[in-house]
């Protein structure tokens, strides 16, 4: 077990290069879970309270982009960002950046499609009221978005567990460039793919324990939020 | 005041549910502003008919106008409070500030006195939803009086209420009606029916009755289901 | 743009910072396989190319998108399998006997199957065997389609024979119960070549900076540098830059 | 756009190869999805409707462990099943069952997490009318799971989508064998690996279609069960 | 017939939310088989003691005996309707067999007998929820009187019903009651307690205010509060 006491020294040590790794696993995947929430959370509340024709295809399109694999998210924002490609021209091929923007891709439909079903069932109950106060468009978003707040984080973590887990899409964009674009995720591909099973493990370890005061933060906020409203 | 929403007319409305007709050729005029009653068994089809003139729900067939208005284009003068009423998961202030948000930011003070008027000025900043039975149901009265409305619809809106609560709602409601409000009101209540209706409306089985002045209605029903009704008798 | 098995050895993590300081120049990598890492270079996301797969990489200076292509180094493949050897490949007299055997054995056989440049040379060492492999996929050819460090986990897990390259070979740390059964044949030797990516094509690229890392790395400097790389007590690669090539 | 037609032509020719890996795909996805909504979906309503110290907790663990790295998961289930492993005598290493309890373990926090939600929400109706009527334990899991199956679904369609999309762990326990444990997500990364890109993206589009079929599947069975029901 | 649960004995109880003592110090024993009505203004606090009693909560103080059990132990004996009854999303006869899943396999016809005396045989298989509010009501309570309890808690049960409706329940009610079931019963209708109630408990500001014998409440209530609240007088 070396590697297990290398992955604690490097812990204990605060080793500069894994604390560079573990900020930049977080900085992405936070930036993209906010720019993703932005555009997923009103368009899921859009879509269950909206009717109009084609909106099943949309709800359908989006289910199913739940199982879009990160690799071919990863080969689509390649080729957009390549210097060959459109948005070539902007350098982002091989930055954070680009992870941002692959895990943005790769989260949205995620967290769109269940906040869809959270608000869904909140608009069951709100609808007749809201009809009744002429609640429309962008109020009654904010609205449902507002009192199903609650419900939504789980939709939210369930994002950021895809982004921060996620190394497909971030492999091929960022590249996994020491000092540049290397995650915790693709740190763990490499060090397996070098036959460092227990060094990767331990990476994970450290991953799944960040990823869990993540949540913890999140749903202890949700929980002082909760008592603070129905003490 | 807004403009009136009179006269009310609602041709042969039909509604079907499953192989039921639950609204089964609705013609009904409504001509005069004051209180109008709807009575009438559970399942009668009160609650759809108010539905429908809401625009909650649209009939299977038929015509409802308000005034020369649809429906539809008449939905923001109209405001209902529901025999179950919905409260939003805020404060019992923030539910009031919702409701009507250019009141809220023109005049909070209005919103204070609206809570008073229905005795929840203590209240104001509980969560609405902790609020009992008959608390709601004030709350939401208020929520809907708030919006100034030509027509207001009110589904049983005391049935939870304790006497004392019922005579306050009551007295707001004629108060608004007096202002120019056309009412209309479902209540199982005979003694609410005596002291509020100017009209009754007597539905059942989907379809209207009866309609008579509020004195001849509980005096001598001119149809033998409502004179059962009235009796209690039982006729499911 | 880079070959992976250069990555997984720990050669960049050693030369990188020299390479920076004698140059100047921040130089990031990118570790695919040969085959990903042409690709991508022709689509101009990089600017120097170090891969190992001759051919391809003179049809890549060929087809305008290389500005030269310069031998870089070489080190050597070597086949892995299990202590046991039990198509008793250490005893055979060359590669193509020891394959043979392998076929013949049933023993099992992991290829990465992913168009790299240890793969082409695998396939190359097959067809000199007169074997075709592909019959027997799934069953006793297993193609991971992988890189060298996957393909190496499963393989040895297995109990598989592996062509692999000596480098990652000596840097994997799953090695198990496996070890180098045959090794030391020139049909074996592998060359790594490095090329600046055309100006022409791409004219993103940073070329000072591109030929500067490309001249550094060729240059008495970066050879010694690379020839002084050791893993475990081992010299991995052996610079081979303006010198006459081993055959192949 | 060679690798398109390509593409194109191994699908309208009934590629058997193609076929064969598709057919992969989905069974090892439905076989693992169906294990895991066995155990996730009780597991999620009876920490929905049951208060016990240390709820909370295991909540919050399930909440995290939606974002553990696939790589992760691969690796523990290779450790586990490797010939040196606890489980190594079952030789299931490198084989489609691998594959599977790979999968169930990195989907099963996420359904349970996400149904433990939408129960939740459910379970502030009903708690009072089951405490009432008497109803605990299985029957009120049941109850739950019968009554809140049309939200259940879009939860059941995010693990499928995780699962079907997954490359990282499958690869590891898989190993991406031809003709033995290659599926759609392995063979995308093997073409990305060797350039072919416009091949891989085909590849991406193959699935995803399929993934858009099970989709409206489900969701057609849910709308028609649903319709069936308030008609 | 199921065991006694009395005397109710309700001693010194009190919850506090937020920072209001929304049960104040109840004390009460019922002692008596026969029907028990709660009555007193909307927030007094009667759903809350209602709820106690049933173990949905658990007060901050006081303790609850039922003959000689606690409240956990009698709960299979006892039965409640909810002032908004909660029906499960599916067919009316399924909420039934839920609800009693031992008769739903020996007997299912007593579910078919049990609809009809709450005149809804004829929707056993539409979906629960589509059914008229006051439809609603009298499925819950086919639902509890079907198991049978020693100990009935009725909120507001009979609220929104039309006046055929609530005969039939109060005459269902009183009949469960002869044949030993304890009811205990809240309601704002006077009319209903004079009918029903053998006893009136009235409850203000989250304390028991008065317990009297129906004849002598409703005739001479010796508390002003209670006085006041039968005159309809605003008292909040
Ligand atoms: N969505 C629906 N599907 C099927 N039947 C329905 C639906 N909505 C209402 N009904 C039926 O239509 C009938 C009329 O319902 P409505 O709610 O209007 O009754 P009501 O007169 O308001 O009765 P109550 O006094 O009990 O409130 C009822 O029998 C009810 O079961
Ligand atoms: N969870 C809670 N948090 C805060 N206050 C509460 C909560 N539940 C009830 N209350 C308050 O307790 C008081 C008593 O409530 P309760 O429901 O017992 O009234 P009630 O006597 O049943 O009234 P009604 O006749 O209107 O049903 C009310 O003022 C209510 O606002
Ligand atoms: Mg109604
Ligand atoms: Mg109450």
């Amino acid at each position: 077990m070396n590697a297990l006491a290398e992955a604690l020294r490097l812990i204990v040590t605060l080793d500069a290069d894994l604390f560079e790794i573990l900020w930049l696993s977080i900085r992405v995947s936070l930036i993209a879970l906010a720019i993703s929430a932005v555009i997923s959370l009103p368009l899921g509340t859009w879509l269950a309270i909206t009717r109009f024709p084609g909106r099943k295809v949309v709800i359908l399109v989006l289910n199913a982009l739940m199982g879009m694999p990160p690799v071919v998210v990863g080969l689509m924002v390649y080729l957009l960002l390549s210097r060959s490609g459109p948005l070539g021209w902007m350098g982002l091929l091989y930055t954070p950046t680009a992870m941002i923007i692959a895990q943005v891709v790769l989260i949205t439909p995620i967290i769109a499609a269940l906040s869809h079903q959270v608000i869904e069932n909140l608009h069951q109950e709100y609808r007749d009221t809201f009809y009744s106060m002429g609640v429309t468009g962008r109020r009654a978003i904010v609205a449902y978005l507002v009192d199903a707040r609650f419900a939504l984080t789980t939709c939210i973590l369930a994002g950021f567990g895809r982004a921060i887990a996620e190394v497909g899409a971030v492999i091929i964009v960022g590249g996994n460039i020491d000092h540049l674009t290397r995650v915790m995720t693709t740190a763990i591909a490499l060090e397996t793919s070098k036959g460092n099973l227990t060094l990767a493990l331990a990476l994970g370890a450290v991953l799944l324990t960040l990823s869990l005061l993540v949540n913890a933060l999140v749903i202890g906020v949700r929980e002082y939020a909760a008592k603070r409203q129905y003490a | 005041m807004p403009d009136s929403l009179l006269p009310i007319r609602i041709r042969n409305l039909r509604l079907i549910k499953g192989d039921r007709a639950v609204l089964d050729g609705v013609n009904l005029t409504i001509e005069e502003l004051g209180i109008t009653v709807i009575m009438g068994s559970n399942g009668a089809g009160k609650t759809l008919l108010l539905r429908c003139l809401h625009g909650l729900i649209e009939p299977d067939q038929g015509q409802i106008t308000l005034g020369n208005l649809t429906v539809a284009d008449s939905r923001d003068q109209q405001a209902m409070v529901f025999q179950h009423p919905v409260l939003l998961r805020r404060t019992v202030l923030q539910n009031l500030a919702f409701a009507v948000p250019d009141i809220a930011k023109a005049d909070p003070q209005q919103l204070l006195a609206a809570l008073d008027s229905v005795h929840l000025a203590d209240r104001a900043n509980q969560p609405a939803r902790m609020l009992s039975g008959g608390e709601q149901q004030r709350l939401a009265l208020a929520r809907a009086l708030l919006s100034k409305p030509a027509l207001l619809l009110l589904d049983e809106a005391t049935a939870s209420l304790d006497p004392a609560s019922v005579l306050l709602i009551e007295s707001l409601v004629k108060a608004q009606s007096k202002r120019g409000t056309k009412v209309i009101l479902i209540s199982h209540d005979q003694g609410q029916g005596r002291r509020l209706a100017d009209e009754v409306v007597f539905m059942s089985g989907g379809q209207v009755a009866e309609q008579s002045p509020a004195d001849q209605f509980f005096t001598e029903p001119r149809t033998p289901v409502a004179e059962a009704y009235l009796a209690g008798k039982i006729l499911f | 743009q880079s070959t992976t098995s250069t990555q997984n050895s720990g050669l960049y993590d050693y030369l990188l910072p020299m390479a920076e300081e004698a140059t100047g120049v921040k130089v990031n990598i990118v570790a695919v396989g040969t085959g990903q890492a042409i690709k991508n270079a022709m689509r101009c996301d990089g600017d120097v190319l170090l891969v190992h797969s001759k051919p391809d990489e003179e049809a890549f200076v060929a087809e305008g998108f290389g500005e030269k292509r310069y031998d870089l180094m070489y080190n050597d493949f070597v086949i892995i399998g299990p202590e046991s050897d039990p198509a008793d490949v250490a005893s055979a007299p060359d590669v193509v006997e020891a394959l043979q055997r392998i076929q013949q054995t049933g023993a099992k056989f992991a290829s990465r199957g992913d168009d790299s440049g240890t793969h082409k040379k695998e396939l190359a060492l097959w067809r000199e065997a007169g074997i075709d492999p592909e019959g027997g996929s799934g069953r006793w050819y297993l193609e991971t389609g992988s890189g060298m460090g996957a393909t190496l986990n499963t393989g040895v897990s297995l109990g598989a024979y592996i062509l692999s390259d000596r480098a990652t070979w000596i840097s994997f740390a799953n090695k198990q119960d496996a070890t180098i059964v045959y090794e030391g044949n020139p049909a074996l030797f592998n060359q790594y070549g490095v090329t600046p990516v055309s100006v022409d094509k791409c004219p993103t690229v940073n070329r000072q900076a591109a030929q500067a890392f490309t001249q550094w790395l060729v240059s008495v400097a970066g050879q010694s540098a690379i020839a002084a790389y050791q893993l475990n007590g081992k010299q991995l690669f052996f610079p081979n830059a303006n010198q006459t090539k081993p055959d192949n």
